[in-house]
């Protein structure tokens, strides 16, 4: 059983000549929580430009690979490597091509919509952040609150302005972990524009969902993990959301 | 209370207190031997393969 | 294989045992009582090989915490918190052993002396962290927080040390040992730090067992759930 | 050199204006300070009182006490929305996010101690015209070193349920030798009128360089959002 380091899977990636690494490369990633494992021995490849959702039920894994994905805290075992770079040291670099709309909104409620925003632009050295700033809050619909609270805001306000804080760097790879939980209808679909919007641009999407259907309609590729392990991995257009329902119900 | 008695206690306690901790000790592994053997008898019938902690010894 | 770790574990407590019990019997029978301070001075080869082995097992609380720090393995946590408890129990018994020295040579159960203050500290500090752990409920939490705690803890002695000289002090100073009174002292030394030993694998191997029987196998590969192979998406 | 300096004042300058903007943290520490000073202050009778060295231990009570109040409120601020996972995914060192929290805390102590001690002082009656400097320069390396631990557990702790109590209990023991370090050196200087110098004001720069040092180096190991 031996251990596979970051550095081992580097030649893979560089293995066929002309191809660009992948965006993301994870092989046999594991991750134990206290007694239990709750990712199993993943080893995926997401290419660059490709838009792919994670499917699968309440405590499948989805969250905790997200976030080891994001290089918050690190795998058990395994290896991963982003853009080409091992993600086990990663350097400010490797963090500033990456972006990520968590479960929770990763902002400060005490500060306005537009401090926020600044306060992460700085923090990346985004250029001219509070222009950045003003511009992205037009993006998301909310230039006429920009002064406001962000604790006055109501869910999918403070969902959108933390889709436009994780955009704020012009990130190449975005991560959304359950970008539409509890947002109106007019909100997802603002949200999902956006997402298809990033990808149209050549960006990397990966966002975890449990809703099926939609996933289909916005992913190219759906991967369906069940306790912590990848179950299914096809193209969108060799799925059937019957089947991969069943996949994700188990 | 005299040189000696101070003494003769000083040991008293140390001996009470560090073999008295060695013999808990002693028999809190007497007792957990006994409840993992009871454990797997009772979780593991006879022939399942699928047993990965079949032995009492945990190392 | 196993019958001869359990008979080596037998014969090491059968010798710790009875050169615990020879070297006490040294001590009342055969050394020399010390002119100054009487019979009461005996306490003195208990107190000092206790006093070292309190710091040997601080000590290997500090390592187990740094090995927990760099890899993240659980039996880190499980050695530092079993060699932890040694530590007090051993840092109680030179409190309470120096406590009845104390009392008898100037008549005083406590003064705020600095090795008095020092001792006081430093059993402090690791019944902080014997009662800090439980508190956490998360298994890998709980061995963060305490393995940051034993390095800081450890490197708090030297900084205690130093604060107490601080204080006016009224410790005797060094006593001049006779050749026999070294050879006690050594012979004392030996079994307590044998015990000490000793109790640390004792109860890290009780802890272990505890930590196994609650943790999922260590081979992370889903065996229920067939795995389909990638569908290739370029 | 000066981009990480950026960097750590951005990070305390937010911490500073939300608790600018709310005053929450600020009010609850010295109202906290100035119960801690009267009730010892009664506790301890007019005789004790009166010795005036009483004062540097009610007050090193108050600053505990308040100190390890702040260091979970600025904490908590981060683990509110996951603020604390934005700032880890953002590409700056750990050490920044370490050092900023860091002053965030030792400013919110400074103005704690700016009006708990001459509370305390006018209420001991405890003389500082001898040394007013050397008071300040034990207090402020004191404070240093406490903030320096208080600040790395408050970010290994928060994350566990029964914050409370637990980081108090953390915190106060690994800070004793710097509380009887501190108050010796008063003893020294107000009560036996050593000047500063042969205080042994090295002790608590060691105490600081070390506690600065091992809590920068772990903080990396343990921050999880």
């Amino acid at each position: 059983m031996t251990a596979i380091t970051a550095e081992s899977i580097m030649p893979l990636a560089d293995a066929v000549p002309g191809t660009a690494s992948p965006a993301v490369a994870m092989r046999r990633l594991s991750k134990r929580y206290d007694e239990r494992w709750v990712l199993r021995d993943i080893t995926l490849d997401v290419p660059m430009g490709s838009y792919l959702a994670l499917l699968g039920a309440n405590g499948a894994g989805k969250s905790t690979l997200l976030h080891t994905l994001a290089m918050l805290s690190p795998a058990t075992r395994g290896g991963l490597c982003l853009f080409g770079e091992s993600a086990a040291r990663p350097s400010p670099a490797l963090r500033a091509r990456l972006g990520m709309i968590g479960h929770q909104p990763m902002l400060y409620r005490d500060l306005s919509a537009a401090e926020n925003l600044i306060f992460f632009g700085k923090l990346y050295d985004v250029s001219r952040p509070k222009q950045r700033a003003l511009d992205m809050l037009e993006r998301v619909g909310l230039a006429d609150r920009a002064q406001s609270v962000v604790k006055t805001f109501s869910r999918g306000m403070t969902q959108r302005l933390s889709i436009a804080r994780a955009l704020m760097h012009a990130p190449e790879l975005l991560l959304a972990d359950e970008p539409f939980s509890g947002l109106d209808v007019p909100s997802v679909r603002a949200v999902s524009a956006l997402l298809s919007e990033l990808h149209a641009d050549g960006k990397t999407v990966i966002l975890t969902n449990h809703d099926v259907r939609q996933s289909l309609e916005l992913a190219q590729r759906v991967v369906v993990l069940r306790q912590g392990g990848v179950v299914s991995d096809r193209p969108v257009l060799d799925a059937d959301a019957e089947e991969v329902t069943r996949e994700v119900i188990g | 209370m005299s040189a000696t008695t101070h003494a003769v206690a000083a040991y008293a306690v140390t001996i009470l207190l560090l073999w008295g901790y060695a013999a808990t000790l002693w028999l809190s592994a007497r007792r957990q031997k006994t409840n993992d053997n009871q454990d797997n008898a009772g979780k593991y019938p006879q022939g399942n393969p699928g047993s990965n902690r079949g032995g009492s010894d945990p190392s | 294989m196993n019958t001869l770790k359990k008979k080596i574990w037998t014969a090491y407590w059968l010798a710790t045992a009875a050169m615990f019990a020879a070297a006490v019997a040294m001590v009342f029978a055969w050394t020399p009582t010390e002119a100054t301070m009487g019979t009461v001075q005996k306490v003195f080869y208990l107190h000092m090989p206790v006093a070292i082995n309190t710091f040997l097992a601080c000590m290997v609380t500090f390592i187990a915490s740094i090995g927990y720090l760099w890899q993240r393995r659980q039996v880190w946590d499980d050695l530092a918190a079993s060699s932890a408890k040694v530590a007090v129990l051993l840092c109680s018994i030179v409190l309470l052993t120096g406590m009845i020295w104390g009392h008898s040579a100037w008549g005083q159960w406590w003064t705020w002396s600095p090795r008095l203050t020092f001792s006081l500290v430093l059993w402090l500090l690791y019944v902080a962290y014997l009662v800090i752990r439980p508190s956490i409920e998360s298994r890998q939490r709980r061995a963060l927080v305490s393995s940051v705690y034993g390095v800081v803890a450890f490197l708090d002695v030297p900084l205690v040390y130093l604060s107490v000289k601080l204080m006016p002090d009224i410790h005797p100073s060094s006593i001049a040992l006779a050749p026999e009174m070294k050879l006690t002292l050594l012979s004392c030394f030996v079994p307590v730090t044998m015990l000490a030993a000793g109790l640390i694998a004792a109860r890290f191997h009780l802890q272990r067992a505890e930590t196994l029987s609650m943790q999922e196998a260590d081979d992370p590969s889903l065996d229920v759930i067939p795995v389909r192979p990638a569908g290739g998406l370029t | 050199m000066t981009k990480v300096l950026r960097q750590i004042a951005l990070v305390s300058g937010k911490d500073l204006r939300i608790e600018a903007r709310s005053r929450q943290t600020l009010g609850l520490v010295v109202v906290l300070g100035v119960l801690i000073v009267v009730v010892l202050g009664l506790g301890l009778g007019p005789q004790q009182v009166a010795s005036g060295m009483a004062a540097t231990a009610v007050l090193w009570v108050a600053y505990l006490f308040g100190g390890v109040l702040c260091f979970e409120k600025t904490m908590a601020v981060e683990r509110h929305d996951g603020a604390l996972a934005g700032l880890m995914l953002a590409p700056i060192d750990r050490g920044v996010i370490y050092a900023g929290k860091l002053i965030s805390n030792l400013a919110l102590m400074v103005a704690l101690a700016l009006v708990v001690t001459p509370v305390a002082v006018v209420m001991f009656g405890f003389d500082l015209s001898a040394s007013p400097f050397g008071f300040a320069a034990i207090m402020a390396g004191g404070f240093v070193g406490f903030a320096a631990v208080g600040t790395l557990f408050a970010a290994a702790v928060s994350s566990t349920r029964l914050q409370g109590g637990l980081l108090a209990m953390v915190v106060f023991p690994l800070s004793l030798p710097l509380v009887i370090a501190s108050t010796q050196m008063m003893a020294r200087l107000f009560g036996e009128g050593e000047p500063l110098g042969s205080v042994g004001l090295t002790v608590l720069i060691a105490f600081d360089a070390v506690y600065l040092v091992v809590s920068w180096l772990v903080f990396e190991l343990i921050l999880e959002p």
